[in-house]
């Protein structure tokens, strides 16, 4: 049963509803929780910073290795050296968070950049630009990361640098997508016959009205992507080092106690990972949905 | 008109929702048509005036929501006589504030159930439709003839492939596409709009329908074109008399080829009857709307005469905010004095003012 | 720590010679043929031959392949093997070994076994010291002057100088003449090096397509038959999926169990955890030529701050021996009396202040304005939290007596770079094992400073250097014994490195699986009498 | 099929194969100019564990008659290549080929039935939702997609292991090929389900799908089709899923190949990422070269495939 009904009698013509009053009440869940995560993320990043933890994150207890949630005052229990557990998931945050924007930050811009110009110039660039896609996408990642590191150090910079530029063309074929369908629907036309100059054309009428949802929801992934990397390297051993806690290298070194049947040191990790990326999409599926004004026609 | 109408809409309602402004935008509100076995009904209108959304709900292709909410579409043809919205009341219920539905509930998934279990026998068999922009109309991935075929194999007894062929290809020849054999491959991304519109025509005619619903079918084709389709059409009325719902805002189609007219306006009908009264160019009663439109419509009279011609003042009423009164009133530069009141004050009904000939405007009121 | 562990290879022997016996076909011992073994590895074998071979994976495998002129029993002597008997010249300059007659090697597909003769032995040390064959052998083997064939089942071998325990040193593996398809030197191209044919108890049977080893019994094997019919080589790339491929059943024996499983294989009653003495130990080694750690007080003050007890007992269930000085624990040399330094930070922290270093405003130890702050380099590897931990305990350790320790992983391959060819870094964690040897030379003598060699730490000190040579030139054992003592007491005193810990290797196998004896290094060299009775054999 | 499709087809594949060869050069220089960066000799593989100077360490090269110079190394890498001679590997002496083509088999096992349950979990979702928008039945599932591709791999893997084998024993835990217990199939079930839903792509497959079906669904010629009382499903089809899917494969091939290194692994799967991870290790180059061009190729297959279904499907040719 759908309900609808009409409040007032007279409308106003021009006055429309807030964008949040035309949302579905799921989109704006989900926007909630992505939001939610996102001041989480913030704020443990500025309480590790600030150093406003429950232990420090680095004290070594030799007599309490992997404590169970609770022993000692440990809330989530502590490490396979003794730390806490709590205090290292906050500022395991900090691994990622400007490696992840510098990530994001590389394969947008460029991505970006190379979509523009093959969507937009078309023809000549095209080519080159898959040709570049297939370049990245043809090698496993994380060995091709493994040779970065080695060639130069394990180093989540450099990792994340890799991962940027690996995320390049899925950008570019997103943007350059989008401007295609732009033309045929003879848009690019139809502004440059109204004397606009090209880069405001692009800058404004395309990348701004038309691909801002795009860029926003590729942001949002990719940060979860970066962790989801950065997780995987740490079960190789490549991930963020020692001492330096990141959620990959903490599950990674509980997961070796996991069969153990000593879930906490890895779970606690796991799950962040699991919510923050959760996270992370639902943000991009709800924004994608409000900004786009799905479900709403 | 003694035999009793082939389709007869009483009262139809379709509603949209304007989640943004939180209104209900009635399409078509409370139309009611009737098209006699082989007559031709011209629906004339701005756009915007419910034209297409009457076509569209009476083949229950309404697909956002709340969509048709009341009324009766009753449908007799040799095979079936039925209500195609049969007991479909049952799944809405409607809340009124002084005369207007400002409440609608709707268990939007039963009346699609049900819906589709009364129309699912009757689209394209019973009820065949033709669209504007006949281009996208097609699908891009399926050849003309392959469609035309499909209909022919879904609806007529010709179900084994190569007989549906053979038709196919004699239906595009109907519709006067030369060397049709050769086209029947051809995709309608390669294809003219006329000859996509044509080809349109021939997938709704091939299946022999009692009722063909062409909604605007000559927007958008240039001037050349667009008067070939109409002789098309008169052709073939000519030859199967098929009857006819005829949708267009460019009344010289619909003079062309209906023989009965009804005016839209604002989601209602302001007029109706047979076309010679309603469109006769002459002083005829008629609702000042229409003779809005034809003032506005360059006609060899008009020409001959030297009169200039007049455009309509004002903007189309968007059905979002109904005015009290006569929707018309706002545009009207027919108002007396006399009836002012009234006008601004509550709304005329469809009253026949001569046989046939119903007005919806106090002007014809004693 | 498979990966940090770099392998010395040196050789000793307890100079004894037991009168061959020949044996029969099957052994009369009564024990039950039959059964499957399959063992799980961390790791995939690369070459299966004794030459090229060069990763403990594959030195087990060619341990069941392969026999030696003369073994190594479990009582640590030398017994006959291929060769029945032997003669060495009063000088001890020449070695003739008169071979058995009754050996044919395993026989190829299709065709007949062939005997094993003279020819194969020349063969074999002319094809290890061919320059173009690439074999960690070739070093321990340049102490021979050359070797002729005094007829079938007779060689002899001519030293350049006589040498101590000589005889140990002639139980490299024999291959065969017809083996390697290029006669003159062997690759790791060579089909032999995959398909090896041996005399040994075990015939290998093929490769799957994961590398697995599969090994079937020498119905003529010298010693008698063996008694378990297949062995079957497993590798394993993940070490939780191996100790839980144990606990079903999807093996029956680990040969080095992750000290993390231990508890838990313990706790079950199915398998047996049989401790094995390997010859290593681990260490940090300090680069000498960061002049802050040239000061031996400095080196001695660390060894004081580390509190080895409580890593061994917290990171490794207290399975192995913290030991004070440079030679294999369990080894002959090794010093006793030598006591490790004890565990000390106040002792640490004074010898600090002597060397001149006085706490910063930072709480970090400084002299005239330099830093006591000091990178540790450890090689990144897989599963690798033990050393992690001791590790990142040694840098907490460090950090109460006030030095600052930049814990740096690096890439295994960079790693190498960085220790033995550049010299970058300060500190590192290692461990040595040895074969069954007590030469140290190559990692102490200042001879051994340089590209790619052992003394990577730069120590140099004449005296040591002294007792170094004078311990390879002497001929008696219990000279070189007591040489050995003094140079261990002496290189714990200088503390080059600060020793840690040998560690019990420990395997875990079914219980079916009997009368089970290990090699400390070769592992498999008593398989053939290992056995699993009849009735369990499913 | 009709002669008409048959041309776009067969321009389709030249275009492919021309730029599979130009991307295979591409991929092969850059990995070199990588591994080259990268230091460790990869014949120091060979003296692994031994105490030997500089002096034989150079001389190694001389011994294999290895060039010294990258470019050399490079060039006649590429020239037997091209002979079809991917050479040897440097740590187990096996020829390149073989060996990759046997394990690259079970990786393509491995990919290929994780893309097939990735598919088999995102489509009926991303159809259901597209055609009715969310409801009581599509929401709990997608949500629960999207949880699940925010698990680390590896970790869902030890979960699996430890719930389903550990506890309840579902499954046998076999290792490698030669195992010969029943249901022995069980097990190779289990790493590729693992992949297939944690690879972390599950939910962007859905949200692809779905709005790319409900845009269909708005088009014209589906309102058409509906007029004249034609299937949907049947003309959606085409542009509403076929393509959609083709592209999702193309695209996501090289991702599950990376999850593939991982899970390999995990599982003892004997598989061509496991090998690139070892090979990549030993600098043992022969092999990862081999396997950067295999990978490459298999990629490209992805992408081939893409372009051949829309030739076929779509008259209008490969390009739009």
């Amino acid at each position: 049963m759908k309900h609808y009904s009409q409040v007032a009698g007279e409308i106003s013509q021009y006055s429309d509803l807030p964008f949040w009053k035309k949302a579905g009440t799921t989109d704006l869940a989900y926007v909630a929780y992505g939001l939610f995560v996102v001041t989480l993320v913030l704020v443990s990043y500025a309480l590790g910073a600030l150093k406003l933890l429950p232990y420090d994150p680095q004290q070594i207890s030799i007599g309490l290795l992997n404590a169970p949630p609770g022993s000692g005052g440990h809330l989530l229990g502590t490490d396979f050296l003794g730390r806490d557990i709590l205090s290292r998931l906050i500022v395991g945050i900090q691994a990622y968070f400007l490696p992840g924007l510098l990530a994001i930050a590389i394969s947008l811009s460029l991505g970006t950049a190379l979509g523009v110009v093959a969507g937009y110039r078309g023809g000549s660039a095209d080519p080159l630009i898959s040709y570049f896609n297939d370049l990245v996408d043809s090698f496993p990642r994380l060995v091709l990361i493994l040779l970065v590191i080695a060639a130069f150090k394990p180093d989540i910079y450099y990792v994340m640098a890799v991962v940027g530029v690996t995320g390049v063309p899925g950008v570019a074929s997103l943007i350059a997508g989008k401007i295609r369908f732009l033309r045929q629907k003879n848009f690019i036309e139809a502004a440059s016959v109204l004397g606009l100059p090209t880069h405001v054309i692009i800058l404004k009428h395309i990348l701004w009205y038309n691909c801002r949802t795009l860029l926003i929801i590729g942001a949002t992934l990719g940060m979860g992507e970066a962790i989801l990397i950065e997780t995987s390297l740490s079960y190789l051993g490549f991930g963020v080092q020692e001492p330096t806690p990141s959620w990959g290298n903490m599950v990674q070194a509980g997961a070796n106690y996991f069969l153990q049947g000593k879930f906490w040191p890895s779970t606690a990790p796991a799950l962040a990972i699991l919510f923050t990326i959760l996270g992370f999409h639902l943000l991009g599926d709800g924004l994608n949905n409000i900004l786009e004004g799905k479900r709403n026609k | 008109m003694t035999a009793p109408p082939l389709l007869k809409i009483e009262n139809l309602r379709t509603y949209f929702y304007s989640r943004s402004k939180q209104a209900f935008i009635r399409s078509v509100d409370g139309v009611s048509l009737q098209i006699a076995r082989g007559e031709t009904l011209g629906v004339v209108g701005e756009s915007g005036s419910g034209k297409t959304i009457t076509a569209l709900s009476i083949l229950g292709l309404i697909s956002a929501g709340p969509g048709v909410i009341s009324g009766k579409i009753g449908l007799r043809t040799d095979t079936i006589q039925k209500n195609l919205l049969q007991d479909l009341e049952m799944y809405v219920t409607l809340g009124q504030r002084d005369g207007k539905i400002m409440d609608v509930a709707k268990d939007e998934a039963g009346w699609r159930e049900n819906a589709e279990r009364i129309m699912g026998r009757l689209r394209g068999k019973e009820i065949a439709m033709i669209f504007q922009s006949p281009k996208s109309s097609l699908n891009p991935f399926v050849s003309i003839g392959n469609q035309i075929t499909e209909a022919i194999r879904l609806h007529t007894s010709a179900k084994d492939l190569k007989g549906a062929k053979e038709r196919a290809i004699y239906w595009l020849e109907r519709v006067k596409i030369d060397s049709p054999r050769l086209r029947f491959e051809s995709y309608s991304y390669g294809l003219s709009g006329g000859m996509c519109q044509r080809a349109m025509i021939a997938m709704a005619l091939s299946a022999e329908p009692s009722l063909l619903i062409a909604d605007e079918p000559t927007t958008g084709l240039d001037a050349t074109i667009q008067s070939k389709i109409v002789d098309l059409l008169a052709e073939l009325k000519s030859e199967f008399g098929v009857t006819t719902l005829l949708i267009s805002h460019d009344i010289s189609v619909i003079s062309r080829l209906s023989g009965s007219v009804a005016v839209m306006y604002g989601g209602t009908v302001v007029e109706y009857g047979p076309a010679r009264d309603v469109l006769s160019a002459g002083f005829a009663p008629k609702h000042p709307y229409t003779g809005a439109l034809l003032a506005s419509v360059p006609s060899a009279r008009n020409i001959q005469q030297k009169a200039y011609l007049q455009v309509i003042e004002g903007e189309v009423l968007d059905t979002i905010n109904l005015p009290r009164g006569c929707r018309f009133y706002a545009r009207c530069n027919r108002v007396t004095e006399a009836i002012r009141k009234k006008c601004a004050g509550d709304e005329p009904d469809l009253r026949e003012i001569s046989p046939g000939h119903h007005v919806r405007c106090w002007l014809y009121f004693e | 720590m498979t990966r940090t562990s770099l392998v010395v290879l040196l050789s000793l022997a307890t100079a004894l010679t037991v009168p061959a016996g020949s044996q029969a076909e099957s052994k009369k011992d009564g024990r039950s043929d039959g059964g499957i073994l399959g063992y799980g590895e961390y790791g995939r074998p690369a070459t299966l031959d004794p030459i090229t071979s060069n990763e403990m994976i594959s030195v087990r495998i060619t341990e069941l392949v392969f026999n030696g002129l003369v073994a190594i029993d479990e009582k640590q002597e030398i017994v006959p093997d291929l060769a029945e008997r032997w003669e060495a010249s009063k000088d001890g300059r020449t070695y003739a070994f008169f071979l058995r007659k009754d050996v044919t090697w395993h026989p190829k597909e299709g065709e007949e076994a062939r005997p094993f003769t003279a020819d194969d032995v020349v063969f074999t040390y002319n094809i290890m010291m061919h320059p173009k064959t690439i074999t960690p052998l070739k070093v321990r083997y340049e102490f021979i002057e050359k070797v002729e064939k005094l007829g079938d089942d007779a060689v002899q071998f001519t030293l350049k100088r006589p040498i101590l325990n000589a005889l140990a040193k002639f139980s490299f593996k024999v291959i065969p003449k017809h083996g390697p398809s290029n006669p003159l030197y062997l690759t790791r191209e060579d089909p032999f090096v995959q398909h090896p044919i041996g005399t040994g108890p075990y015939i290998l049977r093929n490769i799957t397509a994961d590398r697995e080893v599969i090994l079937v019994a020498n119905e003529k094997y010298l010693r008698g038959r063996p008694h378990i019919d297949k062995f079957i080589a497993k590798p394993f790339a993940d070490q939780n999926i191996m100790s839980q491929a144990l606990m079903f059943n999807a093996i029956d024996m680990i040969v080095l169990v992750n000290p993390r499983d231990l508890p838990e294989i313990q706790g079950d009653k199915r398998f047996v955890l049989q401790p094995y003495n390997a010859l290593s130990y681990a260490f940090f080694s300090y680069n000498l030529r960061n002049p802050l750690l040239a000061d031996k007080r400095v080196r001695r003050a660390f060894t004081h701050a580390v509190n080895r007890e409580e890593m061994l007992e917290a990171f490794f269930n207290k399975q192995g021996t913290i030991i004070s000085g440079p030679f294999a624990p369990g080894s002959w040399a090794y010093n006793l009396d030598v006591q490790p330094l004890p565990f000390d930070p106040q002792r640490a922290i004074a010898l600090l202040n002597e060397a001149g270093f006085t706490p910063g405003p930072d709480g970090v130890m400084q002299k005239d304005g330099k830093k006591l702050s000091l990178s540790l380099k450890v090689p990144i590897e897989k599963e690798s939290e033990a050393v992690k931990r001791v590790v990142l305990a040694f840098q907490n350790y460090l950090k109460n007596v006030g030095v600052a320790v930049r814990v740096e992983f690096k890439e295994w391959q960079a790693w190498k770079a960085d220790v033995f060819l550049e010299h970058n870094f300060d500190i590192i964690l290692a461990s040595w094992v040895f074969d069954d040897s007590a030469d140290i030379s190559s990692l102490f003598h200042s001879a051994e400073i340089g590209a790619w060699k052992n003394n990577f730490g730069g120590y140099s000190n004449p005296e040591v250097d002294g007792l170094i040579v004078e311990s390879k030139l002497t001929l008696d054992h219990e000279k070189r014994r007591t040489i050995n003592r003094k140079l261990h007491a002496l290189l714990a005193d200088e503390a080059p490195y600060t020793f840690l810990w040998t560690l019990t290797n420990y395997s875990a196998y079914h219980k079916k699986v009997r009368r089970v004896a290990i090699h400390p290094y070769k592992f498999f060299s008593f398989a053939d009498e290992w056995f699993v009775p009849e009735s369990e054999q499913k | 099929m009709r002669p008409a499709a048959i041309r776009p087809i067969a321009l389709a594949l030249s275009r492919e194969i021309a730029l599979t060869a130009l991307l295979l050069l591409g991929v092969s220089f850059v990995v070199f100019l990588i591994l080259y960066l990268s230091p460790g000799d990869p014949f120091s593989v060979l003296l692994e564990g031994q105490t030997v100077g500089d002096a034989s360490r150079a001389g190694i090269r001389e011994a294999l008659g290895a060039p010294r110079a990258w470019y050399a190394q490079y060039l006649s890498w590429l020239g037997n290549m091209l002979k079809g001679n991917f050479g040897t590997s440097i740590r187990t002496g096996l020829p390149v080929f073989g060996e990759i083509v046997r394990v690259g088999l079970n990786t393509l096992t491995l990919t290929l039935g994780s893309l097939l349950i990735t598919l088999c979990i995102a489509v009926p979702i991303a159809l259901h939702a597209a055609v009715r928008g969310d409801t009581a039945l599509s929401w709990p599932l997608t949500m629960l997609a999207y949880v699940v591709s925010a698990l680390p791999v590896f970790w869902l893997g030890y979960l699996v292991i430890y719930v389903f084998i550990h506890r309840f024993g579902l499954f046998p835990l076999i290792s490698g090929s030669s195992a010969a217990q029943e249901h022995a199939w069980l097990y190779f079930m289990v790493p590729i389900a693992v992949l297939g839903i944690g690879n972390g792509t599950v939910s962007e497959v859905i949200r692809y799908l779905r709005d790319e079906m409900s845009r269909v669904m708005a088009e014209d010629y589906i309102r058409t089709a509906r007029a004249k009382g034609g299937s949907v499903w049947r003309h959606a089809f085409k542009e509403g899923l076929l393509i959609p899917v083709t592209e999702i494969i193309a695209s996501k091939i090289p991702f599950i190949l990376g999850g593939a290194v991982i899970v390999e692994q995990v599982f003892n799967w004997p598989g061509m990422g496991r090998m690139a991870w070892q090979a990549a290790q030993d600098r043992d180059f022969p092999v990862i070269m081999g396997i950067a061009m295999v990978a490459a190729a298999f990629v490209r297959l992805g992408s081939l495939l893409q372009s051949l279904v829309y030739a076929a499907v779509n008259p209008r040719g490969p390009q739009e």
